[in-house]
C-alpha cells in the first residue's frame, strides 16, 4: 500500500522537523547558511527584477519569491552523486547548487559570459559539473529526463538519486504520467517534488486539475509512495526531502512529493493580472504567516543563533552581491554573430574529432 | 477606416464569429477568466461566458484531441496555443487526427477546428518557445495553414478559417499583436489561398509570409531610395497556397529573393523556391534566393536573436547581391 | 470518495447481472440475438483471417476473437444518442453497430466499396451515422477524442454519452492522462473502457504498467469513479456498462472502466510469437472455461431458450453472410488512382461549396 | 562477402556497438523479449540480458525523455521507435529536448542517443503509420538523420550513429529488411554526411535516399536499355548533408530528377532542389524534377499505395520527360 500522509497544518511538524537528525546536527554556521541562501536567492531575483524593468533582461521572467525554502531546503540534503532538474523557475535552484550570481545575471542580459553564453535565458540555465541539468521551459518538458537521469544512475550503479522538479500545472502534462508508470515499473530512484504555488499562470489548482486530497495522490495509480506538505519551513523541507532520498535511494524506488508553497509575484514579471486571479489579502496572509525567510529567521532567532545584526550584514551581501553581478552583466559582451551557429552539434565545436563529413549547417 | 491593432483584429473576428454561430468555442490556456496570455481574448468571457470560452489545464494533446472530436459532431471549436511551439505535445492530434480521419474514413467526417496562436522568435523567449512550424503542417495533406502578416489579413482569415470545413492553423505573431493597421468596421472575409501583392515593383520580387512581409516591405523601402523597384509578394497562406500570383510576378521582374522566418532546412521557402524553378525556369535571369533565420535553434540573447531573423539588412544586402549578379 | 469495487471472481456476479433489468426484461429474441451478434463477429474475422492468410488482405489484422462480450455487451445497451470510438482492433465494434459484412470486408480488401472506400484498412472503420467514430491506430490517439465527443454532446444540451475503448497497454500514454484529468474537472460524460485482454503485443500487463489492485484504480487519482470486472459473461458487460451509462448521464460524469478478457489470437496476424510470451495452456484455459460465445450459450441453453439447432442455424448463417462478403469483396473494384487524392479536404470533395482558393494539392 | 539482410546488418551493428561499450542500451516496444515486432533485435535479449535490452511501455515520450536524460550522463541509448510514425506522441521530446538541450546551455550538454526505426510506406498500415519525417528532423539544427538504402549502408550508418556525440535519428524501412546484400565480415564505419554514387551515369542525375534509391536504381537500368545513362546519387545522410557530391553529379549531367518518398510539400526534396539551382543554377538544362509520393495521407489499397509511392514507372516517365524537354 502506498503511502498516504497529508499534512495540511504546520504546527507541530516544524518542531518534529526541527529534531529528526538532518536538521538537529546541524551547526550553527550551517543553520545560518540556509538563511543567507534564501536572502541570496531573494536578493538576486529582485535585483533581477529591477534589471527586467530597466529594460536590460527581456524575454521570460519567472520568480521564485515566496518558494524559496523548497529548492533551499530539498537541494541542501543531496549527496554528490545526486541530481537534479526543474523547470523554467530555475534561479534558486541554479545559485543553490553553487552557480555564481554573475553568470546567471548576465545569462538573463543575453551576455556571452552568461553561464549558457547568452543562448538560454531565465529559464535556462544549467550547470552539469554541479549536477543541475536545467532549466527547461516545456511545462513537464523535464519530467522524462529527470526520470533519465535517475536511470543512468541506477544502471551506471552509481549510489544516487535524481530530484525532478514541477509545478501544479505540469502535472497534467501526459509525459510526466508517463514518466511515472516507468519509475515505479522499474524502481528508479527519482523523486518528483512538485512545487504547488497554487497557481498555473492564472488558473488556480482547483481549475485545472482534478484530484482527490493531493494532487501527488496520483502516485498511488502506479502503487508509488507519495507525501504532502506545507513547505514553507526548510527545516520541515529537509526533513521530508532527506527522509525520500534515502528511501529512493535505499530500496531504489521512485517517489512522489507535493510541497505546499506560494509565489507572490505574477507568473513572470509580464504578468500584470498577478493580483486579478487571487486577491491582495491571500498574498499578504502568506508572506506575513509562512514567508520561508521570515520564518526561518524567527526560528533561529529563537534557538538564539541569529540576531539582527547578523541579518542585517547577510542582507547587505546579498544586496551588494546581487547589485556586483548586475554591474557584471551589464559590462560584459554581447556574443557575437559566429557564435549564433556554435554550440548546435558537439561535432561542429570539436572539428579536431569531427567524424562526419559534408554540411552541418545551411544557408539560405 | 479606423486603425486598429492585429490583436483587437483577432479578437473581433472571434467575437463576430462566436456570435454568428452556436456552435463556435474558443478554448486554451488562460484564454477566458484571465483574458489571455497575450490578451488578444480579452473581453471574450465576460461577453460569452464560461461556456463558449473556455480555460484548459496545461494538457495541449489532451484539449485538442477533444477539440477535435468535438468538431467531428458539429462543433467548430477555436483552439488557443499559447505558442505555437507547444503544438509539439500535441502534434500527433495535430497531424494524424485532425489531418488524417476524413482520408481514412473514405470521406465520412470532417474536422472543422481551428488552431490558432503565435508562432515566431524574435522575443528574447529561447528555442523552446520560438517555433514557426508552417511548413510541417503545410507538408501534411488534410491540413490548411495561414499567417497573416496584419490586422486587416488577419481578421479576415481567421473568420474565412473558422467557417472552414477542413483544419485549418492560424499562426500568428506576438511582435506584430500590439501593431496597428487599418482595418474596415464592415464586415468582410479573405478567402484562404489568395496572395496578395503588397507592393508593385519591377526589379525583383520578394515573396514572403508573416511578419517577414513586414520586414521586407521596409527594406523595399529603403531600396526604392536607390532606385530598386522591388515587388513584394505576402502568400497569406502557405496551403492552400497561391502560386500563380508568386509566377505571375516572378514572370515581370525574372528574379527572386524568399523572405522566411522558417530554418532554411525544408523550409515553407524550399518549396516556394522549387516550384518557381519548376514553373518559371526560362524566365529566371539569377538563381532563386532566400533570407531564412539563420540555422541554429533560437537564440535568447536581444541582438543576436535579432540577427539571426530575417532582418532588414540582411534582405536589403541579399536583394542587392542578386541584382549585381544580374548584372554582372 | 471514488467507488472501489474490483470483482475478480465471477461467480454470482452473473446471476446478479441476470436479473437486473437491463437483462431481465430481455425477450428470448433479444437474448438470441446477443448471441448472435457474438457468433457473426467470430465467424467475419475467421473469414477475414482466411482472406488474409490468402493474401488477399494487407497490412494489420488484429482479431478481437475472445473479446466478443465486451463490445457486444457494452454497446447493447447505448441509445440514439450515445456515440463511441475505439482502436484499431475495430471489427466488433463495426458489425455491432450495424455496419454490414461486405463494406467491412470490402475495407480490408482495400476495395473501393470498402467503409472508408479503401483508404482506411482494417484498423479504420467508420459509421459516424451510426454513431461509430472509428477505428483508430495510435495507441490511445482515440482518447481524447472520445472525450470530444461527450464534451460536444453536453455542450449541444444531448442527453448522451460516449464510450471510448482502449487497450490495457494504451493506459501509458500520456494523453489518455489528460483526457481524464479534463474529464473529471468538467464533468464530461464520457465512459472509458480498458479492454484489458492481458497484453499490448508480446507484453503482459504486468510488465508494462504499474498499478495497484486495478489499472481502472488509477481514476482515483481524477476522483474519478471506476470499476473492474471480469467481462466473459454478455449479462455482466451489459449491466455494469447500463448502470455506469445511466451515472455518467443522469450525472454528467466520467467513469473508468476496467473490462477484464483475454484475446485467442495473436496481437495482429503478423504476431506468430502469440504463444512465446504466454503458454497454450493460458489460451486453453480462457477458451474452455470463459469464452464469451460457450459461456452464453449455455447461459441461453440453461434459460431453456436456445436450442443445439438454433445454434447450428446462427453459426451457418454467419458462415454464409462472411463467405458472401468475401465473395462481395472479392469482386469488387480497386478505387482508381484519382480518388488517391480524394477525402483530403472537404472542399476539394465539395467543390460547388468552396470558398479558398490556390492550389490545395502538389505535385512534384 | 557474404550476403546479408538490412535487418540483420542492423542487428550486427546492434551488437557489435552493445559490445565494444557498456553504456550503450537497447530500449523500445518489444525490443526484448519479443525479439523486436520486426525481428530486428532478434537474439539480442538473450545475449546481452534485461539490463542491455529493455522492453518499454508503450510511452515513446516517456521512454524517450528518458533516453534523453540518461544520454546527458554519458549513457548511449539506442532507442527503437517502431515505427517512425510514433515520434508524433514524443515530437516534443525528439525536437525541443534532443535538439535543443545543448544549444539552451551554451554547449555544456551533448546527448548522444540514437533513435532508430522503420519510416516508410508500401505495406498497407494506413495514414497514421506511415509518416517519413526525415524532412522535419533535418530542419531541426541540432539533429542528424540519416535513412540507408541498403544493408551495407545500413550496418555502418548505425555503428557511426552510436558512435556520435550528437542526437541521431536513423530511418529504416520495412520493405527492405527481408532484403540481402553483400556485407563484409570485418568491421567498418560509413561517416554521417558522405554520399555515394550508386550509379554512374551521363544523362541525367537522380538524387534519393532510403527505399527510393532501390527504386530509382531500378528505373535506371530499364532506362539503359533505351541508351538513356542515368546516375543516381544515393544521399544516404540527409542531415548532414553532401551537398558536394550531389552538385558534381549535376555539373556533369546538367539534369536532376530527385526521388523522394515524402509527399511534396516541404520535402527533404524541395531543399535539394534549392540548393541545386541555387548552386549550379547555369548548369541546368532543364528544370528540376520530382517524383514524390503523391500529395495525400497514405492510402490503405495496396495496389493504390504502390501508385502513390515513387516507383519504378513513375521514374522512367519523369527521366524521359525531363530528357525529352531538353532535347526539344
Ligand atoms: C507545454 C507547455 N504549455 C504551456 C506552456 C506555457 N506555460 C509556461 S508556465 C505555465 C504555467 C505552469 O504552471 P505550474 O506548472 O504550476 O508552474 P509554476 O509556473 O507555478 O511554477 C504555462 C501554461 C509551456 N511552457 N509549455
Ligand atoms: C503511439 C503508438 N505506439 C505504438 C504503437 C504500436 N502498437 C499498436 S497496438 C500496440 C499494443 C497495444 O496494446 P493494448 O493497448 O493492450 O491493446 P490490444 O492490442 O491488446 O487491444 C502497440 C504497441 C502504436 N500503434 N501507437
Ligand atoms: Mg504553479
Ligand atoms: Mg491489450
Amino acid at each position: 500500500m502506498a503511502t498516504k500522509k497529508t499534512t495540511r497544518s504546520s504546527s507541530g511538524l516544524v518542531e518534529k522537523a526541527a529534531k529528526a537528525k538532518i536538521n538537529s546536527s546541524l551547526s550553527n554556521e550551517e543553520k545560518i547558511k540556509l538563511l543567507e541562501d534564501m536572502i541570496r536567492v531573494r536578493r538576486f531575483e529582485e535585483r533581477s527584477l529591477r534589471s527586467y524593468q530597466q529594460g536590460k533582461i527581456g524575454g521570460f521572467l519567472h520568480l521564485y519569491i515566496g518558494q524559496e525554502s523548497v529548492a533551499t531546503g530539498s537541494l541542501s540534503v543531496l549527496g554528490e552523486n545526486d541530481h537534479f532538474i526543474t523547470a523554467y523557475r530555475d534561479h534558486a535552484h541554479a545559485l543553490l547548487c553553487g552557480m555564481g550570481m554573475n553568470e546567471c545575471m548576465a545569462e538573463m542580459y543575453g551576455k556571452a559570459t552568461g553561464c549558457s553564453r547568452g543562448k538560454g535565458g531565465s529559464m535556462h540555465f544549467f550547470a552539469p559539473d554541479k549536477n543541475y541539468w536545467g532549466g527547461h521551459g516545456i511545462v513537464a518538458g523535464q519530467t522524462p529526463l529527470g526520470l533519465g537521469l535517475a536511470y543512468a544512475l541506477k544502471y551506471q550503479e552509481i549510489d544516487g538519486c535524481a530530484i525532478c522538479y514541477l509545478g501544479d500545472g505540469a502535472v497534467n502534462q501526459g509525459v510526466f504520467h508517463e514518466s511515472l508508470n516507468i519509475a515505479a515499473l522499474w524502481d528508479i530512484p527519482v523523486i518528483f517534488i512538485i512545487e504547488n504555488n497554487g497557481y498555473s499562470m492564472g488558473t488556480s489548482e482547483a481549475r485545472s486539475s482534478k484530484f482527490e486530497d493531493s494532487l501527488a495522490k496520483r502516485a498511488e495509480g502506479y502503487d508509488m509512495k507519495w507525501e504532502s506538505v506545507e513547505a514553507h519551513h526548510v527545516y520541515v523541507v529537509r526533513e521530508v526531502t532527506d527522509r525520500w532520498v534515502r528511501y529512493a535511494k535505499e530500496n531504489s524506488k521512485p517517489v512522489l512529493l507535493e510541497m505546499k508553497t506560494y509565489r507572490y509575484r505574477g507568473h513572470s514579471v509580464a504578468d500584470a493580472n498577478s493580483e486579478k486571479y487571487r486577491t491582495k489579502e491571500e498574498i499578504q496572509r502568506y508572506q506575513e504567516t509562512m514567508d520561508p525567510i521570515n520564518v526561518f529567521r524567527k526560528t533561529l532567532t529563537d534557538e538564539g543563533i541569529i540576531d539582527d545584526e547578523k541579518v542585517k550584514e547577510i542582507e547587505k551581501n546579498a544586496k551588494e552581491e546581487a547589485n556586483a553581478a548586475a554591474k557584471f552583466a551589464d559590462e560584459s559582451d554581447f556574443p557575437t554573430v559566429e557564435s549564433i551557429t556554435e554550440d548546435v552539434y558537439w561535432e561542429a565545436d570539436n572539428p579536431d574529432e569531427r567524424k562526419s563529413e559534408g554540411r552541418l549547417f545551411f544557408h539560405s | 477606416m479606423p486603425e486598429i491593432t492585429y490583436r483587437e483584429a483577432i479578437k473581433q473576428a472571434l467575437s463576430e464569429e462566436l456570435e454568428r454561430d452556436e456552435q463556435v468555442v474558443v478554448m486554451g490556456e488562460e484564454v477566458a477568466q484571465y483574458n489571455g496570455a497575450y490578451k488578444v481574448t480579452e473581453g471574450l468571457f465576460d461577453k460569452f461566458g464560461g461556456k463558449r470560452i473556455i480555460d484548459t489545464p496545461i494538457s495541449e494533446a489532451g484539449f485538442i484531441g477533444m477539440g477535435i472530436g468535438a468538431s467531428m459532431l458539429g462543433m467548430r471549436p477555436v483552439m488557443e496555443l499559447m505558442f505555437w511551439s507547444f503544438s509539439y505535445v500535441a502534434f500527433d492530434q495535430i497531424v494524424n487526427n485532425a489531418a488524417m480521419v476524413r482520408y481514412m474514413s473514405g470521406g465520412l467526417i470532417n474536422v472543422p477546428i481551428v488552431i490558432r496562436g503565435p508562432a515566431n522568435g524574435g522575443t528574447n523567449v529561447g528555442a523552446t518557445h520560438s517555433h514557426t512550424p508552417e511548413n510541417f503542417i503545410a507538408y501534411t495533406p488534410g491540413l490548411k495553414v495561414v499567417c497573416p502578416s496584419n490586422a486587416y489579413d488577419a481578421k479576415g482569415l481567421l473568420k474565412s478559417a473558422i467557417r472552414d470545413n477542413d483544419p485549418v492553423y492560424v499562426m500568428e505573431n506576438t511582435l506584430l499583436y500590439g501593431q496597428k493597421w487599418e482595418v474596415p468596421e464592415e464586415e468582410y472575409l479573405i478567402p484562404l489561398g489568395k496572395a496578395d501583392v503588397k507592393r508593385e515593383g519591377s526589379d525583383l520580387t520578394i515573396v514572403s509570409h508573416g511578419r517577414s512581409v513586414i520586414t521586407s516591405l521596409e527594406a523595399a523601402e529603403n531600396l526604392a531610395k536607390d532606385g530598386i523597384d522591388v515587388e513584394v509578394v505576402d502568400l497569406r497562406s502557405i496551403r492552400p497556397l497561391d502560386i500563380d500570383t508568386v509566377l505571375e510576378s516572378v514572370r515581370k521582374t525574372n528574379r527572386v529573393l524568399l523572405v522566411d522566418e522558417n530554418k532554411p532546412f525544408c523550409a515553407t521557402s524550399s518549396q516556394i523556391s522549387h516550384m518557381i524553378q519548376l514553373e518559371a525556369f526560362d524566365y529566371l535571369d539569377a538563381p532563386i534566393q532566400r533570407v531564412t533565420s539563420i540555422d541554429a535553434p533560437a537564440i535568447y540573447s536581444d541582438p543576436l536573436e535579432k540577427e539571426q531573423l530575417p532582418n532588414v539588412a540582411r534582405v536589403e544586402k541579399a536583394v542587392r547581391s542578386i541584382l549585381d549578379q544580374v548584372s554582372a
